[in-house]
């Protein structure tokens, strides 16, 4: 344990790959990379029976310093090719991260279908609410009234709520953390990878550089701050009334639910093939 | 080849507004003097770490490459940036550097001033060092009038802080007045070696 | 030594302070540390001071109660935390 | 837009919306991307000024849609993309294309392909341009070298658009888009705007799809009475889907009939020391640019070069193209990508010397480059 | 009234545009039509101000038929397309008819944008739980264990609610009918047309040719049946269980809600704009 | 797939699926579409039945994904669509060659552009096979004109995909997809099939994108412990991004280089009575059945016509064209387009005739209408 | 004419039936009915039989109630029903 | 040309199973006869409405084209099809109706046979009219034995319906059996005008 934190460095972060990585001093993005890292070590899984594809972003660039079997993709379509690693080899744990952008903007319905179908992959989601690569322009998640590359005036959209859209899509485990809650997030992830099913977490971070600083909050410091302040874990966010949660974040798991899954599906569907045959 | 095209490099570290000074100039240059310009600068992953170049054209003619080919001026703003950057240097060229930041040279025909050092303790704000180096470089490539370069300096800074620039503006330009040009060595490397 | 003074000797040699509290080592890297702040905002004991470039310097190293905040956040992988252990070899060859 | 003509400084991004807004341009949809971002920007504060709209919509494929939608209501519309967003507009670009309404696309060429090197400039989107939708069609290519070609460029390609009844697509490049340089804008009073025709019988009359002279129907708008149906799927003169042989053949046939009609305006090419010259550099986008300094460079060495600037693409400027070919002993077509243009080239006449340079390594061509290989002709 | 039928007949059906129609004996979609109609007709609203737009499918053949502003678009794209007509000129009424899979599989992303948005958008989405244009593949709203054209020993995805994923994904007002409750549909289809802000009304109609056929209802009129005995309202539903619930149709106004319209939030935008110019 | 060789009667897109089988193809990732949705409903009904997976998935793009998924982690792969599928597919067909993904396209054309006329014939997608995703790359196009060609230019399709580590696509249409012929499909022990080269060093040692004289480096699967990073950014030869420029350009030539390689197996063409042409048709798909067809009536009538059938489309078989052009004296190049292969033709001699006959009205060349215009040449 | 019966003439031209309810007629277009059997089988009072090809013939029209399911539910808007009004003309020339 | 190319068209309404008839004529000649076969069929808006049409092509060598060029044989189910389909009919082909429903005959080379009415009336299925069609088309062509016929109807038609559909076989080869083929009038059209 003691040394944990350097083994971990050692054994998951790629030696050959040059750090510091690519991300803005303080962005978000290396905290979930710290606690997927983790996840995977207390799960004890094989890196060679790991795959962790991305889209395209800032988040996008995660795979490419994790010594896992990884993948950058195209912009929004992470979840269709891990699908198709998913099934070609079922014995593989296929994980994707995406930005809200990719994921929930030109991959919405990549997402939205991914759950209604339950295959066994876990999609982490770094909510930075805006396009951190591209220079700040306004994704589904900005909030109404925000600043963005492309809303100087206030943005006048309403945000998704990505969890919202699992559940309803039909993921089987939703959850929800933030950047601040780092060890919440470790088991967080853990949980998602372990579900049998689509699992979704989404990672409340700060993009202080494209969002923050249009925003009156330009450091990471005050973004995370924030994150603290109005985190709200969803048991106690069960005893708030409507108006006190509207401005609150809840963290934890948001659904659990057990559900037939895809690739045990498909594999009766294979047994009265080969019956038929 | 025109004659006249004078080309400037600006290369210094992510955070120093390395760009916002090529764009003053270029402002200063296109709009003010009537000049033909061209403003270029380092995009994508090296713009976002630590490295930032940025260049500015100057012709009376009509400018077709507009990017530098051999630079009559390189402003170096730090030790990293001159060494990833003087490589088009021009014979005869000039090399200005931020003697707060630079400390190897790779040539004699260098003027060294402290313009950090300048902002941080004459102006009192570190941040306006590149205005401080703009005014030295404009005054060096002698193209530009003093009121002309506050002009452009005033359209694109917010209103708040246009004492500040202009004060840093001119701090720049005394600065390099105190240089005696005529002192500089010349170079020995023929024109033929030039390139195009 | 005084008899305080030993046992100070080894209470830090065993990672443990005067009141006998546990005591951590924090090493951060500096090639790697972009000085984001985040380390030096939220240690709750203030731990790190911040240098002139921003990045966190040592101030209170034994004020650290190690609850590993600062590692686990930052997110450059620039900070390790360790317990102090003695020294086994020196105390071996005491 | 001004009022009056001034002078700025501008990239090449902003010059393209300077040159929309000056169009008429009143609708921009589109989905950020290295390196035409800038240009959704800039759209998104200036449109609502006056009094257009700006909308960022989930991708690319919707953003065409919503560019189609809204100049079929009445209302010029402009997208911006690179790319990987081009690749997914061709569904939708076909549509705009048999349906025959006017857009513009601007694509700013970046590394490929895929992700390729987003922010390095490249030229190799030139014959996606062309081909890059299913089935037969002809396409207006435009290229931009230049801040002002930027904005000239796009006024005429809104212009083409209307008049035409066709997509328009511009390309640019990262060298063009980003470079900042001084220009003086015309004054909007100065620039020939094409409007496209309007229907001028009553409602019962109009078939949307009739053949005339030019071969481009005059266009209703969505809301002006004059009800008709628009489909992708091949129709006949009043619009509904037809497979009969004659009319599918007559709406084919048309379509390409409009562009050929209109050669002699729609290719567009400048030449630069041609008079005299003995080797040509074919070139467009950013790289005519090194290419005229090398000229003038291999002039002084008594190399007697020449420049043909390209400007449209496609339909491929034969006509221009062709004479230099006859003029000169040889030919250099200079191009960041494997050779997409020099292929047209040798198309015009295989018996002329074609020779290329061809980078495809994120590199701006550089005026050495071209001068030395013009040396060694 | 008496004479009603015939007039709107005449009025709205494109009289040079051959009749009988494309689609199947007893297909659903005729009769979808015939509501539309009548609803357009109740609301006085003038033709030259309709728009109705649609993808590519049995459905996407509907405008064709109608003599309104008409648009046949691309598979899954209708609502791209409305965006982009209704913003150019706010003063149209601009509807969609489409398919499920239209609207869900391949447009599932702008369905959920467009609902995000509250663009004053009508969204009619036939839902006949199949692909009928291409020969009956399943569609996101193919039930559970039903054959399918792709899905011979049973389909093992589960289905969306069209409903549901409109509502969560921000949608003012959301309807479903079915082609059974024709009356019903007038009057929703009606009521969306007038809500400000994106409306959805799912209709459940039949496609006995490619579902029906493969699933032991061959024939429209044992469909329609079914959705006659399936059916109830929102009202009786709110009173029954979970488990009474499960195979019925609910039908009736979902959700009504007003919130902030698309076109008015830019309008704020343009005036701002304006002044700051 | 058969164990044994039988006689069937097929239509060109279930021949499709069996050479897929017989290939080894284990997965199929698609989204409906007329005139290519029965290779997605008897790989549902098949797939299975060998362990294999069967998805239909949300759109086009999806599937491309998918497909290009399922073989990073080893099994062959095939998707299959039609014109406005294959435009949305364009991005994800980029991702493949930059990643060197094998994996097999089928393209049946129907009419276009857009919708266009969905259920007629048409060849109007070669170009767009060719050009369609933005950037410089090599890609295999393959055409097919007969059941039996379905069977056996699928395996080879994945042949080549395996072998070179490159998409392949195959353009079928609507006539050779519909038609049904008795074949006699050979039993998969006779069939050659070809596996990706895997890696044959410690994983340590593994440099995924490491050249080597064929220009085809062995590919990893996933979960075979060989990690390593994929990405559609230009990568090192670890696969890694990069800009840097002898690292780019040493990936970009690669990408070419592999395929010239391969040049004499993958320019695949037939000739028909071609020894002692003095007309040659150029032809490909169903047209060149017409072809045929026109050539033994015009024999009949003592000209001496010949046939040179493309399978291979691109790379342009200019190897086999261009003594054709010599040896004739006129070439006639009939298709179902405004003349797509016919400029390809050209392109390789200017100086010959190259009569083309181009439909795009939905109708299939008539054996007549070539037979005519053979007389008049 | 008995009594009854001109009472009878005048109901039905007014468009009402013995038992003083109203009438109406049902009008099918038989090009464009493509014979689904909806109007036969959901008809309420059984007013459509079906003929060989499976298009509806009326069988009980006076039955009719004018709920007009058939009329709002054939999707090939090949029914039209309407009330049976007297026919004011003759009426006049009466 | 090849002289066996034997061309084979089926004409009818959208309900009919001409396409089934088609398919299994194909199934026997390329499977059980070992011809070679192209099969064909509409396809698309025409095949969903009314009308609907399927070919076979049947050679004894390798068949180019894959359609029909001039029909051989043509058997017109309805008024409509026969209208629609007789343009490429052979001088000296073979026209044969479902006298049922087609009325007008454009050729004195025709056959008619109330096929509809055979299975309405002998069989008591209507729908099998389309096979007892087959019947007699397969043996007008003189190109299949009885036995492979029954062969490829067996391997197309579900197992319950076997029985009903060798009958419709039966009915419809007697049917044709019973024509005299040679008092069909002979064509004068020369075979210059023959289509390619
Ligand atoms: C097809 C396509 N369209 C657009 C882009 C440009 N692009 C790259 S990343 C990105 C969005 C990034 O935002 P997000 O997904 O939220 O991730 P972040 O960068 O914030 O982590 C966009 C629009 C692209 N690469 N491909
Ligand atoms: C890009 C693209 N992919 C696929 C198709 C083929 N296609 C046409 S309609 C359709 C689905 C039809 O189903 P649905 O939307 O449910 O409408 P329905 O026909 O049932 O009314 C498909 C897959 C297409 N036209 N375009
Ligand atoms: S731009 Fe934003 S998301 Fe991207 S690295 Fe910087 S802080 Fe992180
Ligand atoms: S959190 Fe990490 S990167 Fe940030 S200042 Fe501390 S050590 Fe440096
Ligand atoms: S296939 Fe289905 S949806 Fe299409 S017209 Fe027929 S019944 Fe209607
Ligand atoms: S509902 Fe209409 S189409 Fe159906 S049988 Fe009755 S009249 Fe005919």
């Amino acid at each position: 344990m003691p040394e944990k934190v350097e083994r971990l460095r050692h054994d998951y972060l790629r030696h050959d790959k040059k750090f510091p990585h690519v991300w803005c001093p303080g962005c978000g993005n290396g905290i979930v990379l710290g606690s997927l890292i983790r996840a995977i070590d207390a799960l004890k899984l094989e890196k060679d029976e790991l795959v962790l594809a991305s889209g395209i972003g800032c988040s996008g660039r995660m795979p490419v310093y994790v010594d896992l079997n990884t993948l950058h993709t195209t912009h929004g379509r992470a979840l269709t090719f891990a699908t198709g690693i998913k099934l070609a080899n079922p014995s593989l744990t296929v994980l994707t991260v995406m930005g809200d952008g990719d994921a929930t903007a030109i991959g919405g319905n990549h997402f939205i279908h991914a759950a209604r179908r339950n295959l066994d992959l876990t999609a982490i989601i770094i909510n930075n609410q805006i396009y951190g690569m591209t220079g700040g322009q306004y994704s589904p998640t900005t909030p109404y009234g925000s600043r963005a590359a492309t809303a100087a005036y206030g943005h006048i959209e309403h945000a998704f709520s990505i969890a919202e859209l699992a559940v309803t899509a039909g993921a089987s485990f939703v959850a929800r953390g933030t950047v601040y809650h780092a060890k919440l997030l470790d088991k967080l992830i853990a949980k998602g990878i372990s579900k049998k099913g689509f699992s979704v977490i989404e990672i409340i971070s700060n993009c202080h550089t494209q969002y923050g600083r249009r925003n009156k909050m330009g450091d990471p410091v005050t973004m995370m701050q924030e994150f603290k302040d109005r985190a709200v874990t969803v048991e106690k966010a069960a005893k708030l009334s409507p108006e006190e949660l509207a401005d609150r974040i809840t963290i934890g798991v948001l659904t659990d639910i057990d559900k037939p899954n895809y690739t045990e599906e498909l594999q009766k569907i294979r047994d009265i093939a080969e019956k038929n045959r | 080849m025109k004659d006249d095209r004078y080309e400037i490099r600006f290369g210094g570290s992510g955070g120093q507004g390395i760009i916002l000074a090529a764009v003053i100039l270029a402002e200063a240059a296109g709009v003010y003097e009537g000049y033909h310009v061209c403003q270029t600068q380092s995009y994508g992953p090296e713009a976002r770490g630590g490295r930032s170049k940025a260049e500015v054209v100057i012709s009376r003619s009509e400018i077709d490459y507009p990017k530098v080919i051999q630079m009559d001026l390189f402003l170096a703003m730090t030790q990293a940036a001159l060494d990833a950057y003087f490589f088009d240097f021009k014979p005869n060229g000039l090399l200005v550097v931020d003697s707060t930041f630079v400390k190897q040279i790779p040539s004699s025909r260098v003027i060294t001033i402290p313009f950090t050092r300048i902002a941080r303790d004459e102006i009192g704000k570190e941040i306006v060092a590149n205005i401080v180096a703009l005014g030295a470089v404009a005054l060096l490539s002698r193209k530009f009038s003093s009121e002309n370069l506050e002009k452009a300096v005033l359209s694109k800074v917010p209103a708040q802080f246009k004492d500040i620039n202009l004060q840093a503006l001119h701090a720049g330009m005394k600065a390099a007045s105190e240089v005696d040009l005529s002192h500089l060595p010349r170079s020995i490397i023929s024109d033929e070696e030039k390139e195009v | 030594m005084t008899e305080t003074e030993s046992n100070n000797y080894w209470q830090k040699k065993q990672g443990l302070d005067k009141k006998g509290v546990k005591l951590f080592s924090q090493v951060v890297f500096y090639d790697w540390c972009k000085a984001c702040g985040i380390c030096i905002a939220f240690c709750p004991k203030k731990v790190y001071g911040r240098d002139e470039e921003g990045k966190p310097v040592l101030e209170n190293p034994d004020d650290c109660i190690g609850c590993r905040f600062c590692e686990l956040h930052c997110p450059d992988f620039a900070i390790t935390i360790k317990e102090r252990y003695p020294d086994r070899r020196r105390r071996e060859n005491d | 837009m001004t009022e009056q003509s001034t002078r700025q400084v501008l990239q090449g991004n902003e010059a393209i919306v300077e040159g929309a807004l000056a169009a008429g341009c009143r609708f921009f949809a589109g989905y950020p991307i290295t390196p035409a971002s800038e240009i959704a920007e800039l759209m998104s504060l200036r449109l609502p000024a006056v009094g257009g709209t700006f909308i960022q919509m989930e991708d690319e494929i919707a953003s065409m849609g919503a560019v189609i939608g809204a100049s079929l209501a009445g209302v010029k519309s402009l997208t911006a993309t690179s790319g990987p967003g081009f690749s997914l507009m061709q569904e939708n670009l076909g549509y705009a294309c048999v349906t025959e309404v006017p857009c513009v696309i601007v694509s700013v060429m970046r590394g490929g392909p895929s992700t390729g090197l987003p922010t390095s400039p490249a030229q190799g989107d030139v014959m996606q341009a062309r081909w890059g939708t299913h089935g037969d069609h002809p396409i207006i290519v435009l290229s931009v070298s230049s801040v002002s070609d930027c904005f000239d460029i796009t006024v005429q390609a809104f212009n083409f658009s209307e008049k035409y009844r066709v997509p328009v697509i511009i390309l640019s490049d990262e060298i063009v888009a980003h470079t900042r340089e001084a220009v003086t804008l015309p004054s909007v009073q100065k620039i020939e705007v094409f409007e496209r025709i309007r229907p001028s019988v009553p409602p019962e009359w109009y078939i949307p799809y009739e053949d005339n002279s030019r071969g481009v129907p005059a266009m209703a708008v969505m809301g002006d009475g004059y009800r008709h149906h628009v489909t992708g799927l091949i129709h006949d003169t009043k619009g509904f889907p037809t497979d009969r042989s004659e009319e599918v053949n007559a709406f084919q046939r048309r379509q390409f009939r409009k562009i050929t009609n209109g050669f002699y305006e729609i290719l567009m090419t400048k030449s630069f020391m041609m008079e005299d010259a003995e080797i040509a550099v074919i070139a467009y986008g950013s790289v005519s640019r090194s290419a005229q300094h090398a000229i003038i460079a291999a002039r002084e060495k008594g190399v007697k070069a020449g420049l043909l600037h390209l400007i449209t693409l496609f339909p491929f400027p034969k006509k221009d193209v062709d004479p230099v070919l006859r003029q000169c002993r040889s030919v250099l077509v200079p191009e960041m990508n494997m050779g997409q243009i020099s292929r047209e080239v040798k198309r015009v006449n295989l018996t002329s010397k074609v020779v290329a340079i061809n980078r495809v390594d994120g590199q701006f061509i550089t005026p050495t480059e071209i001068y030395n290989k013009l040396l060694s002709m």
